[in-house]
């Protein structure tokens, strides 16, 4: 199918004019574009927040929960319906601030989703607070005199955690970006993919002019993803440069490979007991 | 019959053990039984403490006196002393008890450690003494001695046969004959939910363990390969609750169980599960609060925060069942309702009611319907457009899942338009708000009527009204009182929301007096009906130190 | 006098600042003034409106119906045309309106595109033109630009001299005379909450933003260097209740502010506050519900929610400002009951009252007593044994803070003795329950008298009960209904836990007919009042499609 | 001060026998003594747990809050009262699980505070559920066929977090718990001292002989402590051998360094405001 097919149409798109949202929106119907996805087998599944917004700007199937419960809500319905493909799609505030706790446990989990973190080092919607992502220094009305809290370097988390995939990338180049989600819903496990994106309204100091000139990507430098070490490095690495691309992945089996029920079937759909089912469970009363 | 055994010691004496031993034993002999477990909030030490009444109807409540008491130490010897009957006994190793006491002593911890190698096992031989003075036989001793342990039965089978032999006692109460049990069933409360979950085709459970609400993450989690249901322990009670939404909105029957505390953290999703109209069953098993409170305890303090509980206004169901028979019906129904209205199914019980061990008539599945209330891919096959959100008159807009059609499924915390989409469209506002509201009325007519005895007009009498777990206490004190002078009736509530206000409205239009028995301090029931009718209770009794209730206390509070 | 003036465009278009300058630039001519915001949930876009009453007397509600209109895009001319009075007057670029219009039109965009070089300043260009259409003089205009764009006044101050001076009009109700104003404020709800909190001596804030609760965190962020107060943005708000109790343990009066579902991740904390008995307070802006609901609308759907939000029971003192200048008496209170008794104080506001701007009588911090109820150092050092739960007649406990004496102040979540350690004893139990409840006897006498009006008694009057920031539009509706029959009152809660029972009591005995009006659908007042008293409401009026109330909407339902 | 000072008598202690919460209790006493602090200038926060128990065996000053929300309260305490020397302690369920989200967000904000977590892998107080440091494969009641998440590696998460101290004990060895403990209070910003302790009751697994067995000292195989990929790496090593000491740390300032008016005073302390006090403020409203 092609990309137009996943994008809504004759809906009113509340991102503003300029923002790196709109790319990354392109890249999502691009990547289910490659991977031929009927709309009706994705859940997209989304939080809280200007990014958030995009479950109602994509044409699948779409659960727009509570902010910072993005990660759990897909995780639940993938535990029930390992028939389906699920994609967590939020903002930084969402998926590192408010959801932190469910992102750390579902990398444990290692559920079968693609998380997809809009990360504009800001907390849009709400009017341009510093977000988790902030960089020391970073002046809002909330923050008058800068931020003094260090950034998350959420790649550095999940590697250190041992996700099944984390990657990074930047909203300015979209089939890239596309690839890399791809690449992120085909890889079994738990997957990150931070998408660094400017926010014209709020964030002045990391613009599309100042991403592009920092980012690189690691593949062309010779990274080897399989190599855990070597991805924090580039994720701790200090500096003006960013890397792009896969950092981190790892085979294995996911939670749904190796959960006794989940692994047999999608129980959402399994039938209604029926009385008589119900007799071996009741006998141990008698 | 009437009769009372406690058994009391320190945590990790088994306690625990030695009281379902007991009472499966009397359950196998064809009585009514009920254990209730008192225990501190430790691993080791403190104290526990199991009270079985053994009675020959169903009993429902536990009581402060005690017809035979096991004590397992000094410290629990004196605790519960005060509460032996006059005639009662006493059964203890010999060391405790000082010479000339109408007592049963045996050398049961010597016997256990030179004998058995075994210390723990000092218990199961003074348990087995008991037996023999209770009149039990050795046989359905030895059985449940089997059935609680399992493997690892030996040397505790001896143990119990060592206590029962070698105690020359003649049984206290002329013996109890075993008689052929009717379809009766042997659980506990908390069993009786997860049961009830599983029977209603629960499929998704996640939880973060919390006293009393663990037991049925635990049944669950036991049944869940037997039954195909996904069991998670969330990292938080948030996770467990967005969780099950998640699960619900993909088709699985979802679950959550907890207690107060973690239901606190919940309440944010359950305001999402009103607006995105997900069912979700919530199990609230009570404890004393604030905050921490009292873990092991029991209370009703929840009622006027579970049905308030959530920003914005949307309707719920809740139960408070009143017994572990009723706990499996409502718990299915709860998922029921759940599902046919698309609203969170709130059940409220409380650790008295998880944690004991009662007898009750055969649970039977086939009682409530359990069918699918969503489009099936046929029926979704031959629709034009889906609307998730679609206006009906009832306010319940048929549902479907993901993934089994072409359709696609769209749910929105924000408020939505009818097809799940984002809006700020303050008249569709309007509508939905409405719309939410309206299936009250339908969730209104679904209810039973409260449960009133005895049966006919309540004109003359005093009411003694009640709600949840202090059924059996409440109704054996109406029993009581009605001995002396006829004038008493119990009402109570096992469904309390939406509240059965014209049942009510008769109960006050006929009653004398109205007195509220609940286990929190400020009669939340009382103010519940007040705030819904304006009727209010003329006198409160409340307890809210963390026990249950008992007829004899209700008793002397009516008669004051 | 009764003005409306309503400014009109999408997000991004500076609606509200032109809303602020206008306020401001009749503020300083000596008027009252109410400034309602609209607006939609994002950044750019979208639909935004303010709305400028301006009057010789206070005003506190907002209009349906505008006198001037300034559109500043043709969707907003069209949303907007139906509500300008028929003699009223539009204003906006001559490309948007056809000709034979009443309207004033100038080439505002080009002006600002080709002489300004700033395309935002047509805004404005056109705001200028209607002050002069008001009457307002152009200095009046000049200074609200300069302190509502400060060091980016320029081109704007230019802009508001064009659309001044070439804008050829009569002024619209003959000018406006500006007089010496008398000691008056400008602020908004939010402002007047974050200054009460500072002059209640308020010195930490923790909160995750939230709309509309963002404002009070905002406001203090940028007065906590000035002011001595630390204020964190947490990582969700279970942490920011927890970090605020934390502080308040320490010594520091500490403050919360979210919305509703924010709030629902504080219940767990707020629980605790009640079990520590340490003072915190909470502020909800309320929105319309459920889960997400409408962000930046306006709604008063948290009343119940709010008052029984918690396991376990526990007094709270809970506060619903009726304006800006309660707003902050209210806060000043809440702060200082929450320290006097150890109860959290809950001040429920709404998007309306926190977002509008009204000129109200100078803010006098004098007038609520703000002092230390805690153990001085010097006092505590006579102490023998400290205990922070000592048992009192108030129930309120002398309170000391760590690490000023050698007494250790030890504070716990689970039931605990009169020191603070952790216990199962259930004679404490039942003690410390009792103790802690007591203080809502004292917390009851603090409460000042619902307000009434006109004053004196009740008798033959429909009463129009109403809480919370819908003061304004029901004082002024009751006295345009007044006016064709003096028969309408206006009885006013704002402080709702506890609840003010004798004087309730007392309008229903009184009253003719009581109506309720509450921006929700379900009547929560009118509940609670019930709950507590037995007495219900005759009627309800209700609004909850996420607009304010005005006196035209309630004399209309009213009236019907 | 002598360790007993710090240890309260008259006080039931509810733990169970062999329980290695006895050897942490007398740790943290013992490292209170090399600090010689005062028991009123310690506040030691605790959440809910059978380890969170310990704010009531220690005769210092005490917060026992709720389950999972220690580490946030500690910040509260500390942000307000510079002056006090904060410790957080509880259970790994408490710190790691329900927690999760304050402690990423505390390590972060580099407050100057002590976590100490029992970390003794199982849900101690509630019956023996997995924590989220249980071992893949372990069964307990509710997990009947077996933890089937990854444990989180509590230390990893902290460096890769850039925290300022990380240490790791077992609680087998008290006079080297003691000494992290006070390194830990020592050092300014956040510390974490995860401590390996048996839970006799319900852990069959890792038993006191099972730690023996398998703990070292990274100090003696010559770790520099201010390597973080170094310490990363022992962090994440699979395999039998368990490391204990210092594993990471770093200079730098704390939050409270850093922040403008907590550098400047305990603002819980300052004296309420005055009516004059508020005229600037009031002014701008005129
Ligand atoms: C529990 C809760 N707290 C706060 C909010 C308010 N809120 C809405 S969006 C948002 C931040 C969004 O930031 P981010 O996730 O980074 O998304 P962005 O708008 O930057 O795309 C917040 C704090 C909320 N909706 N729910
Ligand atoms: C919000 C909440 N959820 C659940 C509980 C129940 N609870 C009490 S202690 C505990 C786990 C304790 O485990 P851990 O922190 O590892 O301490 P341990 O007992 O093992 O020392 C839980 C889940 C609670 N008190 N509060
Ligand atoms: S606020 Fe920022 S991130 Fe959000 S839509 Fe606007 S420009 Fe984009
Ligand atoms: S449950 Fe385990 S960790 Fe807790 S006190 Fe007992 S032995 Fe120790
Ligand atoms: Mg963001
Ligand atoms: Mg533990």
């Amino acid at each position: 199918m092609n990309r137009e097919a996943y994008l809504t149409d004759g809906v009113e798109i509340a991102w503003c004019p300029g923002c790196g949202n709109f790319a990354i929106r392109q890249a999502l119907a691009r990547a289910l574009g490659i991977l031929e996805l009927p709309p009706e087998r994705v859940v997209l599944v989304t939080g809280i927040g200007q990014a958030a917004k995009i479950a109602h700007y994509v044409n699948v199937n779409g659960f727009n929960g509570l902010h910072g419960r993005t990660v759990a809500a897909a995780a639940g319905i993938k535990m029930v319906r390992p028939d389906l493909v699920v994609i967590a799609e939020s903002g930084d505030g969402d998926l590192y601030g408010e959801g932190g706790n469910h992102l750390i446990h579902n990398i444990r989990r290692n559920v079968d989703i693609t998380v997809i973190a809009h990360d504009n080092r800001v907390y849009g919607l709400t009017k341009g607070q510093a977000s988790p992502t902030a960089a020391v220094g970073y002046k809002t009305r909330a923050q008058p005199f800068g931020v003094i809290s260090r950034p998350l370097h959420p790649l550095a988390l999940a590697i250190a955690l041992d996700a099944a995939f984390v990657a990074q990338s930047f909203s300015g180049e979209v089939e890239r970006t596309a690839e890399l989600i791809a690449e992120g819903v085909r890889h079994r496990g738990f997957s990150l993919i931070n998408v660094l994106h400017p926010c014209p309204s709020w964030n002045r100091v990391q613009t599309f002019a100042w991403y592009k000139e920092r980012v690189y990507s690691v593949e062309k430098e010779g990274h080897d993803p399989r190599d855990q070490a070597a991805a924090l490095k580039l994720a701790l690495a200090e500096g003006d440069r960013i890397p792009t691309g896969i950092l981190y992945r790892r085979e294995g089996p996911s939670f749904e490979d190796l959960h006794p029920v989940v692994s047999r079937t999608s129980v959402a759909l399994s039938p209604l007991p029926q009385p008589a089912d119900l007799r071996p469970l009741l006998a141990r009363f008698q | 019959m009437d009769l009372v055994v406690r058994v009391a010691g320190a945590a990790g004496q088994g306690v625990q053990s030695l009281g379902e031993i007991l009472a499966r034993a009397v359950f196998r002999c064809g009585y009514f039984v009920h254990g209730e477990f008192s225990y501190h909030s430790r691993i080791r030490g403190g104290e526990n403490a199991v009270t079985v009444r053994i009675r020959d109807r169903p009993v429902f409540a536990t009581s402060e006196q005690a017809d035979v008491l096991v004590a397992l130490n000094q410290e629990m010897l004196e605790l519960y002393r005060p509460w032996l009957q006059e005639k009662g006994y006493l059964v203890a190793d010999e060391r405790l008890i000082s010479s000339g006491e109408k007592a049963l002593t045996l050398p049961a911890e010597e016997w256990a450690r030179k004998e058995l190698k075994q210390p723990l096992a000092a218990g199961v031989v003074l348990l087995g003494a008991a037996a023999r003075l209770l009149g039990i036989s050795l046989e359905s001793v030895k059985n449940a001695v089997a059935e609680v342990f399992g493997e690892k039965a030996e040397p505790n089978l001896q143990a119990a046969e060592m206590g029962y032999a070698r105690s020359d006692t003649k049984p206290f109460m002329g013996g109890l004959p075993c008689f052929g049990r009717g379809e009766t069933m042997f659980l506990t409360g908390g069993q009786a939910v997860g049961a009830g979950a599983i029977a209603a085709g629960c499929r998704f459970l996640a939880s973060y363990p919390m006293t009393p609400g663990t037991p049925v993450l635990e049944f669950l989690a036991q049944n869940a390969q037997a039954y195909g249901i996904v069991v998670e322990q969330a990292e938080d009670e948030i996770a467990a609750i967005n969780m099950a939404l998640g699960a619900s909105y993909a088709g699985a029957r979802s679950m959550v169980t907890t207690s107060g505390g973690g239901f606190a953290l919940m309440v944010e999703g359950l305001s999402l599960a009103g607006m995105i109209e997900t069912p979700v069953v919530i199990h609230i098993g009570q404890r004393p609060g604030p905050a921490t409170g009292l873990p092991t305890r029991t209370s009703q303090e929840n009622l006027l925060f579970a049905l308030h509980a959530g920003h914005g206004e949307f309707p719920r169901y809740l139960a408070a069942p009143a017994t572990a028979e009723d706990a499996f019906y409502l718990t299915m129904k709860a998922f029921e309702l759940a599902e046919k209205y698309h609203v969170p199914g709130i059940l409220l019980t409380d650790q008295f009611l998880v944690d004991s061990f009662v007898v009750v008539p055969a649970l039977d599945p086939g009682k409530v319907a359990v069918q699918n209330h969503w489009l099936s891919p046929e029926e979704l096959e031959k629709m034009e457009r889906y609307e998730r959100f679609a206006l009906t008159e009832s306010g319940v807009s048929p549902r479907a899942l993901p993934g089994l059609s072409k359709h696609l499924v769209l749910v929105d915390s924000d408020e939505h338009d009818f097809y799940g989409r984002i809006t700020e469209d303050l008249g569709i506002r309007k509508v939905m708000v409405e719309k939410r509201l309206r299936k009250e009325q339908g969730l209104a007519k679904e209810l039973e009527a409260p449960w009133t005895y005895p049966q006919g007009s309540l004109r003359g009498r005093t009411v003694l009204l009640g709600w949840g777990s202090t059924f059996g206490a409440i109704r054996e004190a109406v029993e009581i009182l009605n001995e002396k002078e006829d004038g008493y009736a119990h009402v109570h509530l096992r469904e309390l929301s939406p509240l059965p206000t014209e049942a009510l409205e008769r109960v006050w239009n006929q009653a004398k007096e109205v007195i509220a028995i609940e286990g929190n301090a400020t009669g939340q029931l009382g103010k519940l009906i007040s705030a819904d009718t304006g009727l209010r209770p003329h006198r409160l009794i409340a307890r809210y130190d963390g026990r249950p209730f008992t007829s004899s206390g209700i008793v002397q509070e009516v008669s004051r």
